[in-house]
């Protein structure tokens, strides 16, 4: 039976101690969660336990055997197979070879001349896919894919693995409730054949479904141990942040008011037009690929987003109040420059004349927001790189609550933010709203979008699908109805 | 038809080759030949294509001053093979496809330096040597000649030594330098004008000037006239239009039938104070 | 308060599968691909027109053979850039492949000299690829300093002076470097060789695959267990490898070791691979397009010559030519 | 299905704020950052040693001489890298600006020749930048492009000779070259003013934040309405005109437009930015590093010169410190 066990481990970068004394274990079997706020060092952990970064101190153990890695590939060697949570594939390559890279099948031609078997890849790789049931197509270049899209060929790379411990860190970010209960299935199945699993998530109810042990983590040290279920989602908070939480999963605004007075954004798609007024929160759903990410930036006026731009050029669009959300992190954010610069950067021009830029101003104003959304560690001067995944999108969002907005286009925003933290941006983009502000938000988290939202349009390849007013059936089945009908 | 001569100098931005080029430009038009001309900027791979282009264009003859003198030789044999001679202007090479070879002695050109320094410095000293690019045959050859001449001065000897591309700044910076490094050196040899007018300005800035001795080669306008008002002490006047003029003429005799055997020299001669008038450029 | 019509169902639905494009679009997609060899045939076209010697038989060999060197170069190039790095020693191997084999093969026979120039290329992009990958160490500034470095070997080694030996080099290798085979140098045949042995690697084996996923994002490359770190070195190798077969070619052709041969090889072969269309960050390429690049600088020198452009004007007509043509390349990519 | 013991509250809680390092942890991560200025200061060091002349006042007057000139044409490349960009043609518009700034002096005076000089420079970063930023070359073909075009420009204008008119330049030119004001020349001075001015422009205006970001991540720049396209259009245009700059002062020290000058800047150049620590991917570098940079490359000729290594041994102990430069250089970034 496998067994993985974690034994006093440390790390540190820089001034930040990621990791403190962490000891926990896991066997075959079993699904243990793995859980804590925004920096609590989640993601440094499987990131020792699957061989990218080396512990200051501390020891793995597989099956008892201490277990020194020095890079994923040894890890897989061992078994430890990884769904990391920032998604890269290889943009060049198809979705079938990110998927097999790692152990790409070959044959001799002629009997000598090594060759990859082209058609043996396609085939493991399409019933790796087919198992979690993603219908895309293996010879597509990666670099096509939407983001949600890439996530599932990630998950496909992994589970082709032959894995004895498999790690998700934050697998279901961006996925939509049909991808996450397929993933879900593919899980328990792996479980009942004895493989060990780490599963990362900040959606609570997920850990409450899928996992039979919990370990939360703050600061880098393990602060709860929770040996069955049920894992009630007031104590994983409590022993998340040290502080008990008003319900926080509870929906925060009644919908159903459509707002009088024209619409202040209006673009005609393939199939109706889409619009949005002053205090409205529309909503965007659809399934895989359906062409919100598009719709968005185009909203934003970024000229290679196909289609006439209200504001013609970015530029127009930040001046008259417009900001974006991208849905990927990466298009958000300069990993190389300092947070602090990240917060300002579409708002220079408010924030510097010809010949200096106000650093005092500056200064002020990213202090502020840092400690308004809790960016941790609270240096501004940190590189973005350097943060974890959820206080990355945090200065995402703080990008643009540092000037006036009167538009928000919002992409994800919450992906990868931590239950109290996604509280307080909810507050925030209600808040907006009703002082007369306009969002476009699009969500693959359905209860997010229904809770949010006034009025939900569905796309779908980039046409506009159907669309779900205020009233009576504004809801889940009705939603879950328009997304999946006809696809 | 007029008939066509194919060139080949070893570069096109040093003022020697402009000026031969000049030379050979001149030449023919008098004697009615037409003259095309491939670049090599002293890369050896460069001037073997730019041979063979030539054959490949059926040009009547070659002029070439080859970089290296074994390098060529698969460009002067298929030259050969195609029945268009092959003469080689300034530089030399030892292939049996080379019909004839105007030339120079680079070592003696040497020799005769160290010996002028020699005489001008009293026969005793240090001397600091900035020669030509690394690799470089004509180069090497004049220094191997100029350090066998210091060598049978026994009172001079050679402190310093580098390689450097032939351009007025690198020899502006060797000698700052170089005068940092040895500030009590009585000459400094320049392995073409260029570096001697930028040694004479590092010279002249340490306020030396008329106390270092800076010789360099090639007889070129600006050269000459720093030697008429003493910034520089020595060329060595190659006079290439001449040589230019001389390998035009040597290919139209050639082609003529009259095959020259084995070498033409040209002289060289020492420019310094005591000739420079008669080799100043006209003024214009 | 009042439900508005829901669902209302709009056009046929998209299979699940992407829809392809209509033939002209995938035509066309082909098409800008092939960028590069319309330039190179553009090129040949306007040197054809203008000079009448341009297409006759001795003068196509005459590119092919000049050509050959620079494309065994480049093939490692290639390689190099495909795997997200950059070699600028390049051309200094050469010259020491160069010099070594022919020192070697005067002692020891020509097998042996051959032998030794490779393996001083192979020494050589083994030094590149561990500082660039295991010390962490830019490419450029890493292979920036092999470049001045194995230069200064080569003439410590050769004291400047070219090798020939009182003899001259080995008749069987100096017949190697002027022998045809079917009309083509034997030159051309090896760097034929090496390009087909190379294009079978690259594009065809798992070792391939890697190398483009090293170079496409190397983070994605790290975390499939593919072995960065050892495919980017190896890329390194196969550099030195073929900038090592280069010089010997060369070698034979030049009939001598020459210390400074190979200069400015380095710009060209990384200039050839980028106007075959691939990207100096890496992750994408194609070698026979590599080589498409390499006729493009041949073939324009070549042309220049024939037709009798003054050498400064041939220097401007270059340089255009070169932006033309990475350029029209860059239309198929325009994006933003 | 019963439940287990609920929440074990473990150890001691730490504080909200992650835990900080100690002060040594601190105090190392400002230290890595200085390798660059560590390496330069070592390089002095053992020069001092080797050659008591090396401290001498004349011979530190004489490096920052021999250093101006490649320092302001690496603050312009600084702008270019850190933009995301590379320039391999500041070389030959160093030569175009000396040459056409020469020529024109030689007929209107010193301000109108001065003048000429930077703007032929601005003009060629123009091109460059359009090529690159609008059409969407490569930055290495683009400006490799350029490099050869511009060097062939200048042969055209000067037919391969120097620029020195029948009585040489202008007195007041050629005294600018050669004056010192406070013990130091005048091109020092210039050297100083250029940086001081850019260094300003880069790290303390909302241009400079966008050059970065441009360099950092075009998507995300993009994104936040930075114009990325004028952004890196504008770098180099910065980088023509310090090109230019530096064009203008070489002439002045040389006293003349030499259409050879400029050669084998680009490299030194882009190797002294590297050094600084700045990524060729963009993005980052800080202008005092890439100054660090040049010093390393400056000093490390000159004592050699000064110590009288042989030429050949030069090159190898040239290449052995650039790679073991960058290499302490990368000791700060390794992680994993
Ligand atoms: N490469 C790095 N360099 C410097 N600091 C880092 C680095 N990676 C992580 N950190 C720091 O380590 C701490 C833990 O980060 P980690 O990514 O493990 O958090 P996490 O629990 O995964 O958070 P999230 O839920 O936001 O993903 C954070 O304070 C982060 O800033
Ligand atoms: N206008 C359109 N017409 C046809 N297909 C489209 C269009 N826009 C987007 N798509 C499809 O959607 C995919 C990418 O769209 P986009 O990234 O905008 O989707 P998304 O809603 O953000 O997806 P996800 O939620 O999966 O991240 C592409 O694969 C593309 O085929
Ligand atoms: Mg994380
Ligand atoms: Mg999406």
């Amino acid at each position: 039976m496998t067994e993985l066990e974690v034994c006093g481990l440390s790390k540190h970068f820089g001034a930040t101690q990621a990791l403190a004394d962490v000891s926990l274990s896991v066997r075959g079997g079993q699904v243990l969660a793995l859980i804590g706020e925004n920096g609590a060092g989640k993601s440094t952990l499987i990131k020792v336990l699957s061989g990218i970064h080396r512990p200051d101190r501390g020891e793995v153990r597989l099956n008892g055997q201490p277990l020194r890695l020095h890079s994923p590939a040894e890890g897989m060697a061992a078994g430890i197979v990884l769904v990391p949570q920032d998604l890269h594939v290889v943009p060049g390559l198809s979705v079938a070879e990110n998927i097999l890279l790692g152990h790409l099948p070959t044959r001799r031609v002629a009997g000598v001349l090594p060759s990859i078997d082209r058609k043996a890849m396609r085939a493991m790789a399409q019933s790796v896919l087919q198992d979690i049931g993603v219908a895309l197509h293996p010879d597509t270049p990666a670099g096509e894919l939407s983001f949600a899209e890439r996530q599932l060929v990630v998950i496909a790379r992994a589970l082709g693995r032959e894995a004895r411990v498999l790690i998700l860190d934050e697998p279901t970010a961006s996925l939509e409730r049909r991808e996450v209960e397929r993933l879900f299935d593919v899980v328990r199945r792996l479980r009942a054949q004895s493989v060990a699993v780490i599963y990362i998530s900040h959606r609570l109810e997920e850990v409450e479904g899928l996992a039979d042990r919990c370990v939360v983590l703050r600061d880098g040290r393990v602060v709860a141990h929770m040996e069955a279920p049920p894992f009630p989602i007031g104590q994983l908070v409590e022993a998340m942040t040290g502080r008990v939480l008003a319900d926080p999963g509870a929906s925060p605004r009644e919908s159903g008011q459509i707002p009088a007075g024209a619409p202040r954004l209006r673009v005609a798609l393939e199939g109706g037009t889409f619009e949005c007024r002053s205090g409205e929160i529309a909503g965007i759903g659809g399934l895989l690929g359906s062409g919100a990410k598009a719709l968005l930036r185009r909203l934003f006026g970024a000229s290679d987003a196909g289609g006439a731009s209200p504001h013609g050029s970015i530029r127009h669009a930040i001046a008259a109040g417009v900001g974006l959300v991208p849905g990927e992190r990466a298009h958000s954010l300069v990993m190389s420059m300092s947070v602090r610069d990240n917060i300002v950067l579409a708002h220079l021009d408010a924030y510097a004349h010809a010949f200096a830029r106000h650093e005092g101003r500056i200064d002020e104003a990213v202090a502020r927001l840092m400690e308004l959304l809790d960016i941790r560690p609270r240096s501004p001067h940190l590189p973005v790189a350097h943060l974890s995944g959820g206080n990355q999108q945090k200065v995402a969002f703080a990008k643009w609550l540092v000037a006036r907005r009167e538009v928000l286009l919002l992409d994800e925003p919450t992906n990868g933010i931590d239950i109290a933290a996604k509280a307080l941006i909810h507050e925030r983009i209600i808040a907006f709203a009703a002082e007369g502000g306009s969002v476009v938000l699009s969500s693959s988290d359905l209860p997010e979008l229904l809770a949010l939202s006034d009025t939900i349009s569905v796309l779908r390849q980039g046409r506009l699908a159907g669309r779900m007013e205020p009233g009576a059936s504004f809801g889940e089945a009705r939603l879950r109805d328009l997304l999946e009908s006809s696809a | 038809a007029a008939q066509t001569i194919g060139v080949s100098l070893a570069s096109d931005v040093n003022p020697f080759y402009i000026a031969m080029k000049r030379g050979i430009e001149e030449r023919a038009k008098e004697l009615g030949m037409k003259v095309v001309f491939v670049t090599a900027n002293e890369v050896i791979s460069q001037q073997v294509n730019g041979i063979q282009d030539l054959v490949a264009r059926k040009v009547d003859g070659i002029l070439a001053s080859p970089i290296d003198a074994v390098a060529v030789g698969a460009a002067y044999n298929v030259a050969a093979k195609a029945g268009i001679p092959v003469i080689s202007v300034a530089r030399h090479t030892d292939s049996p496809g080379q019909s004839a070879y105007v030339s120079m002695d680079e070592q003696q050109i040497g020799r005769d330096i160290a010996a002028w320094i020699a005489k001008h410095s009293g026969g005793k000293g240090k001397i600091a040597m900035v020669a030509g690019p690394s690799g470089a045959a004509t180069f090497r050859n004049l220094a191997e000649g100029f350090e066998a001449g210091v060598k049978s001065a026994p009172g001079l000897s050679i402190v310093y030594r580098k390689e450097v591309p032939l351009t007025r700044e690198m020899g502006l910076q060797q000698a700052e330098d170089i005068l940092v490094a040895h500030p009590d050196v009585v000459a400094i040899y320049g392995a073409n004008d260029e570096i001697a007018l930028g040694a004479s300005q590092a010279v002249a800035a340490a306020g030396k000037k008329g106390k270092v001795l800076i010789t360099g080669m090639n007889g070129t306008p600006p050269a000459v006239r720093a030697v008429k008002n003493g910034a520089v002490d020595l060329t060595v006047d190659l006079n290439p239009v001449a040589w230019g003029r001389l390998g035009v003429d040597t290919m139209a005799n050639y082609l003529k039938g009259q095959k020259p055997t084995g070498t033409v020299a040209i002289k060289h001669v020492l420019v310094d104070k005591t000739n420079v008038d008669k080799h100043l450029p006209p003024a214009k | 308060m009042s439900r508005s019509p829901p669902l209302q169902p709009l056009a046929g639905n998209a299979a699940a599968q992407p829809s392809v494009g209509s033939a002209p679009a995938w035509i066309r997609g082909r098409a800008v691909d092939q960028i590069p060899t319309a330039v190179l045939l553009v090129l040949c076209a306007f040197a054809a027109l203008m000079s009448d010697r341009f297409l006759s038989s001795a003068n196509l060999s005459n590119v092919l053979l000049q050509a050959a060197v620079l494309a065994v170069i480049t093939v490692g190039m290639t390689y190099v850039i495909i795997g997200g790095g950059f070699d600028l020693s390049v051309g200094s191997v050469v010259a020491l492949a160069g010099c070594i084999g022919a020192e070697v093969m005067l002692q020891a026979g020509i097998t042996a000299g051959v032998a030794a120039g490779l393996l001083a290329g192979v020494a050589v992009g083994l030094v590149n690829g561990t500082v660039v990958a295991y010390l962490g160490v830019s490419p450029f500034i890493a292979t920036l300093a092999t470049m001045v470095l194995v230069r200064g070997v080569v003439l410590l080694i050769t004291n400047g002076a070219p090798v020939v030996g009182e003899e001259g080099l080995p008749q069987g290798f100096l017949d190697y470097g002027t022998s045809r085979f079917l009309g083509l140098p034997l030159l051309v045949w090896t760097a034929a060789a090496v390009f087909v042995v190379f294009a079978w690697i690259l594009h065809r084996t798992a070792y391939g695959t890697r190398i483009y996923a090293t170079g496409g994002s190397r983070e994605a490359a790290f975390l499939s267990g593919v072995p960065v770190r050892r495919i980017s070195l190896s890329t390194y190798v196969v550099s030195g490898l073929t900038a090592g077969i280069a010089g010997v070619m060369l070698a034979s052709r030049l009939q001598s070791g020459q210390p400074t041969a190979g200069e400015f090889y380095e710009l060209n072969s990384i200039a050839a691979v980028v106007l075959g269309g691939a990207a100096l960050h890496g992750g994408e390429g194609k070698l026979y397009k590599s080589m498409v690049g390499v006729l493009i600088m041949v073939v324009l020198a070549n042309s220049l010559n024939l037709i009798g452009v003054d050498s400064y004007w041939q220097r401007v007509t270059i340089g255009l030519v070169i932006v033309a043509a990475a350029a029209a390349d860059q239309l198929r990519r325009r994006r933003r």
